[in-house]
């Protein structure tokens, strides 16, 4: 059952995507609508197939009826399937927030248009078992989101976007060399056989320079501390949802999941490998929470936050033991929940008050309580204090390093977590608590949809722990870190797959 | 092998052109140069001595075809490369148009 | 392949030109002659396809680059730093550029590349899709989906420049 | 075509254009509907579709390219061939699999056949041509719009 439904993920984004450019710019209300439908089906979809998932395991889809190293396969995975399931959820809500919130743009049928192509290119990369195949659709998740993060068309947006789409490029010719000299050596493009073909191969210098090669490719796009320089500017340029999509799921599913596909399963994950990206997380989870300390800027205090919260992410993977992975992948889910939650509230603070500066800010928890209490519980959740779901990814990352002997790295990310808690102490403090200010009594909360999307995604990160509970935690969080451990044996997996 | 060095020298002056020089016109061009190595890379890689075209004959059996494989992948390559480039020259455009420069040492509104 | 490395050097030498020369429409022009040059590489490489290919894109990026420049050309400006920050990219490109040629070593030999799977296409694909064109068999039948993603990626290309060029970006 | 002596360029070129722009359009309508026996294909031959245009945008200037197409209806056509290849896609399905060649293949080195190639070439061009002449208009419009506000 599962296996005809695996292209629908990119094929019903991509029809409403069409239909919307054909028939949305002529009747009013209906972008919301086709965009609200079509994201609620992917996200329904997804929770579906985790439930499939259970019975059936891995699965491979030939696309067209060939057979592997022949055609393109779609493969579904455990990591495939969370990456899924939080791509999908948060596009779902950040739509419904943006059926009010967008209304202060001109034509909002391109903006869901280029929405749900963005959308359309995560799936395809998430669910793709074929490396040029991946290439495309990472390209068209990225070309969409430089023309959204200039939507606005203001000189701060257009200059933003310029630099993300150069280094973007940058970062794809790289990606694609990657390619191009992973298909000399192994003349096959298909994950799953070349990785069979690369592991029959003595090391040579070529895979050492093809590694370096997509370190540096995923690294632009995920945004990690040498290469982080376009996404301060970029994502708080953007419309609000739209920095909740960049910031909570693009930059997982194009930088964090494809280096992770890429290390752990095509090119195997040997120790240098594992350190390098323990350093880089490391690096970055510092770095990232230092600059965001001095930030008076809601949006750009996000996107710096950002920084430090996937190297979170990439040191658990990078630990590379089982808890350290089952770490990771949990804070990717959460920190997906709750950074889209902290954007989309900067977005209502600034639908409101038109401002992003925390100083011009103060009191607004008495005349917008629910965009408030909702960033309070995000604050709460991403400086880890329990029972938020923040905790306990954290705590799992931490216990995992300790346990693997890396005090080190332990220390510095306890560090980073009061880091943490100090400048989301800032934003609460002087955004929300505190005296009203003068200008701002006139203030309303934000419209209906705006507030359900909010308060959806608090209760995720409130009851987001509870994924963790045994019977529970196999489903969802157990199967990835078991597609990340087993990465070694991906071509087995997926050859074994086949019916 | 000195066909492919050659390339790489080719992609490494559109590294160049896109970490040094400080005209988004300039960039834009080293952009392209990157992605014409690339795809001459790929199609240098797929390559057979003394091959055909893979096109067949109606009146011979050819033999000793090219891949045809890096042939595809580079035209799909190539239409991604004008897309971003037509993105890209768009949005130059409209920088342009506000910031009336298209030297990026004066488009200095965001603190980087 | 005599023909090939003097193509190369030809492009070479016309891309230097069109970093290195200040007049933006010289550059446009320039960079024209190197996509011209990868053209006739495709040829001799045996790629007709995108040899047709890339002659029409080439125009038509010709037009849009002579559209962007037209009439707005600048001095170059140096900033304080300039030196130092080129010898830095310089020294990085030359690193790059021996680490490639040691690497480059491990590839198979130019002129015999071991064709695994693409030697399925070239012996069944006639049967198999009925299309002459091996390169057309690939990217519409075997690899359709990728298609799918191309004409896609040129959808977002057209939506995204509409989305750009709105004169008013916000409602007052 | 009409014949306006102050829009466009000269005597010279608008001659030229009209003798060779049709042969252009034909060439690249070739070049399509025999992608799959040549070389070419739907790529190309859209991009040579859309080149026939913006040549006699350039040389005849914009009033008397949109007597012949309305950026509205290239819109329209480029979404209806985005929608046409995906739709072809999706009924492969029905044949078991996403983008399965459902047709008969047909005699090889004729025109009609390999199934539904010639079909998704015709989608493509759609696209590609329409695409291009929507991203050339916009970028050609623009200059007009602030030159008016300018003056």
């Amino acid at each position: 059952m599962l296996h005809n439904l695996l292209p629908l993920f990119v094929a019903v984004p991509l029809a409403a995507a069409f239909l919307n450019a054909l028939i949305g710019k002529r009747i009013k209300g209906f972008p919301d609508w086709l965009s609200g439908i079509a994201t609620f089906f992917l996200a329904g979809l997804s929770i579906y197939s985790v439930v499939l998932f259970k019975a059936t395991g891995p699965i491979m889809y030939k696309v067209g009826g060939w057979m592997p190293p022949i055609g393109i396969t779609m493969v579904m995975d455990g990591l495939a399937l969370l990456m899924l399931v939080t791509v999908n959820i948060i596009a779902f809500l950040v739509s419904i927030y943006s059926i009010d919130y967008m209304e202060r743009y001109t034509q909002k049928w391109n903006f869901y248009c280029l929405f749900l192509l963005m959308v359309a290119g995560m799936n395809g990369v998430i669910i793709s078992g074929d490396m040029f195949n991946l290439y495309v659709f990472l390209e068209i998740a990225a070309i969409s989101s430089y023309a959204l993060v200039a939507f606005g068309t203001e000189h701060e947006e257009l200059e933003a976007s310029f630099k993300y789409a150069v280094m973007g490029t940058l970062a794809s010719s790289f990606i694609l060399l990657g390619i191009v000299f992973l298909y000399s050596i192994t003349s096959t493009l298909n994950m799953a056989d070349m990785s069979r073909e690369l592991a029959g191969k003595s090391s040579s210098n070529i895979v050492l320079l093809i590694s370096v090669l997509f370190l540096t490719g995923f690294g632009l796009k995920s945004a990690l501390v040498p290469f982080h320089a376009w996404l301060p500017d970029a994502h708080p340029s953007a419309p609000a949802p739209i920095s909740a999509m960049l910031s909570g799921v693009l930059i997982k599913s194009l930088g964090v999941y494809a280096i992770i596909r890429i290390f752990f399963s095509v090119l195997g994950s040997s120790p240098q490998v594992l350190s390098i990206l323990m350093g880089i997380g490391t690096v970055s989870i510092v770095v990232g929470g230092c600059l965001a300390l001095g930030q008076w800027d809601f949006k750009r205090l996000l996107a710096y936050s950002s920084i430090s919260q996937i190297g979170y992410v990439v040191l658990g993977i990078g630990l590379g033991t089982p808890l350290g992975i089952l770490g990771g992948v949990f804070h990717l889910l959460n920190h997906s929940a709750f950074k889209s939650l902290l954007f989309l509230n900067s977005g209502a603070v600034e639908y409101s008050t038109g401002t992003r500066d925390l100083k011009k800010m103060g009191g607004l928890k008495e005349r917008m309580p629910v965009t408030a209490n909702t960033s309070l519980v995000a604050s709460m959740s991403i400086s880890g204090i329990p029972p938020f779901n923040g905790f306990w990814s954290k705590l799992i990352i931490i216990v995992a390093c300790i346990q693997a002997g890396h005090f080190m790295y332990a220390f510095w990310a306890v560090l980073a977590s009061i880091l943490t808690l100090a400048y989301f102490m800032k934003v609460q403090r002087y955004g929300f608590f505190g005296e009203l200010k003068k200008g701002l009594a006139h203030v309303k909360e934000v419209p209906f949809f705006m507030k359900l999307s909010m308060t959806i995604l608090a209760i995720i990160c409130f009851l987001g722990g509870l994924l963790l509970i045994p019977g529970i935690s196999g489903d969802l969080l157990g199967v990835a870190r078991d597609a990340v451990l087993t990465g070694q044996d991906y071509a087995g997996i997926v050859f074994g797959a086949i019916k | 092998m000195s066909v492919y060095f050659l390339c790489l020298v080719l992609f490494s002056i559109g590294l160049y052109c896109i970490l040094r020089k400080r005209n988004l016109i300039k960039i834009i061009i080293g952009i392209m140069i990157t992605e014409y190595a690339v795809n001459l890379f790929f199609i240098l890689t797929g390559y057979r001595m003394h091959g055909r075209a893979p096109i067949h004959s109606e009146d011979q059996a050819i033999l000793n075809m090219v891949d045809p494989l890096p042939q595809a992948l580079v035209l799909t390559a190539i239409v991604i490369g004008l897309a971003v480039t037509a993105l890209i020259a768009a949005i130059a455009i409209r920088v342009y148009e506000k910031y009336g420069t298209f030297d990026i040492t004066k488009i200095k509104r965001l603190k980087g | 392949m005599l023909d090939l490395q003097i193509l190369l050097i030809f492009m070479i030498i016309a891309a230097l030109i069109a970093v290195k020369t200040k007049d933006l429409l010289s550059s446009v022009i320039a960079i024209g002659t190197v996509g011209l040059g990868l053209s006739l590489a495709f040829l001799i490489l045996k790629a007709p396809d995108l040899a047709i290919a890339q002659l029409v894109v080439e125009i038509l990026c010709i037009i849009i680059l002579i559209r962007a420049t037209i009439r707005r050309d600048l001095p170059f400006s140096a900033s304080g730093r300039w030196i130092f920050n080129t010898m830095v990219t310089v020294i990085f490109i030359i690193v790059f550029l021996i680490i490639g040629y040691i690497c480059i070593k491990d590839l198979p030999q130019f002129g015999e590349p071991i064709m695994r799977v693409a030697q399925n296409f070239l012996n069944n694909g006639l049967r198999q899709t009925g299309a002459t064109n091996l390169v057309t068999a690939v990217i519409l039948d075997y690899r359709a989906y990728d298609t799918l993603g191309e004409a896609t990626i040129l959808f977002t290309a057209v939506m995204g420049v509409l989305a750009i060029m709105r004169n008013i970006g916000r409602k007052k | 075509m009409i014949d306006d002596p102050k829009k466009g360029m000269t005597l010279i070129v608008k001659t030229i254009t009209r003798l060779t722009v049709g042969l252009i359009l034909l060439f690249g309508i070739y070049i399509v509907s025999h992608g799959h026996i040549s070389p070419g294909g739907g790529f190309a031959g859209g991009v040579i579709v859309a080149l026939s245009f913006i040549h006699i945008m350039l040389a005849f200037g914009k009033e008397t390219t949109f007597k012949k197409v309305k950026e509205s209806v290239a819109s329209f056509f480029e979404s209806i061939g985005a929608i046409i290849f995906i739709t072809l896609a999706m009924l492969g399905i029905g044949g078991g699999y996403f983008f399965f060649n459902f047709l008969a293949k047909g005699e090889p080195f004729r025109l009609f056949s390999s199934g539904l190639i010639p079909l998704y070439n015709m989608a493509i061009s759609l696209k590609v041509g329409a695409g291009l002449f929507i991203i050339f208009v916009t970028l050609i419009l623009f200059r007009v719009s602030k030159k008016g506000e300018e003056e």
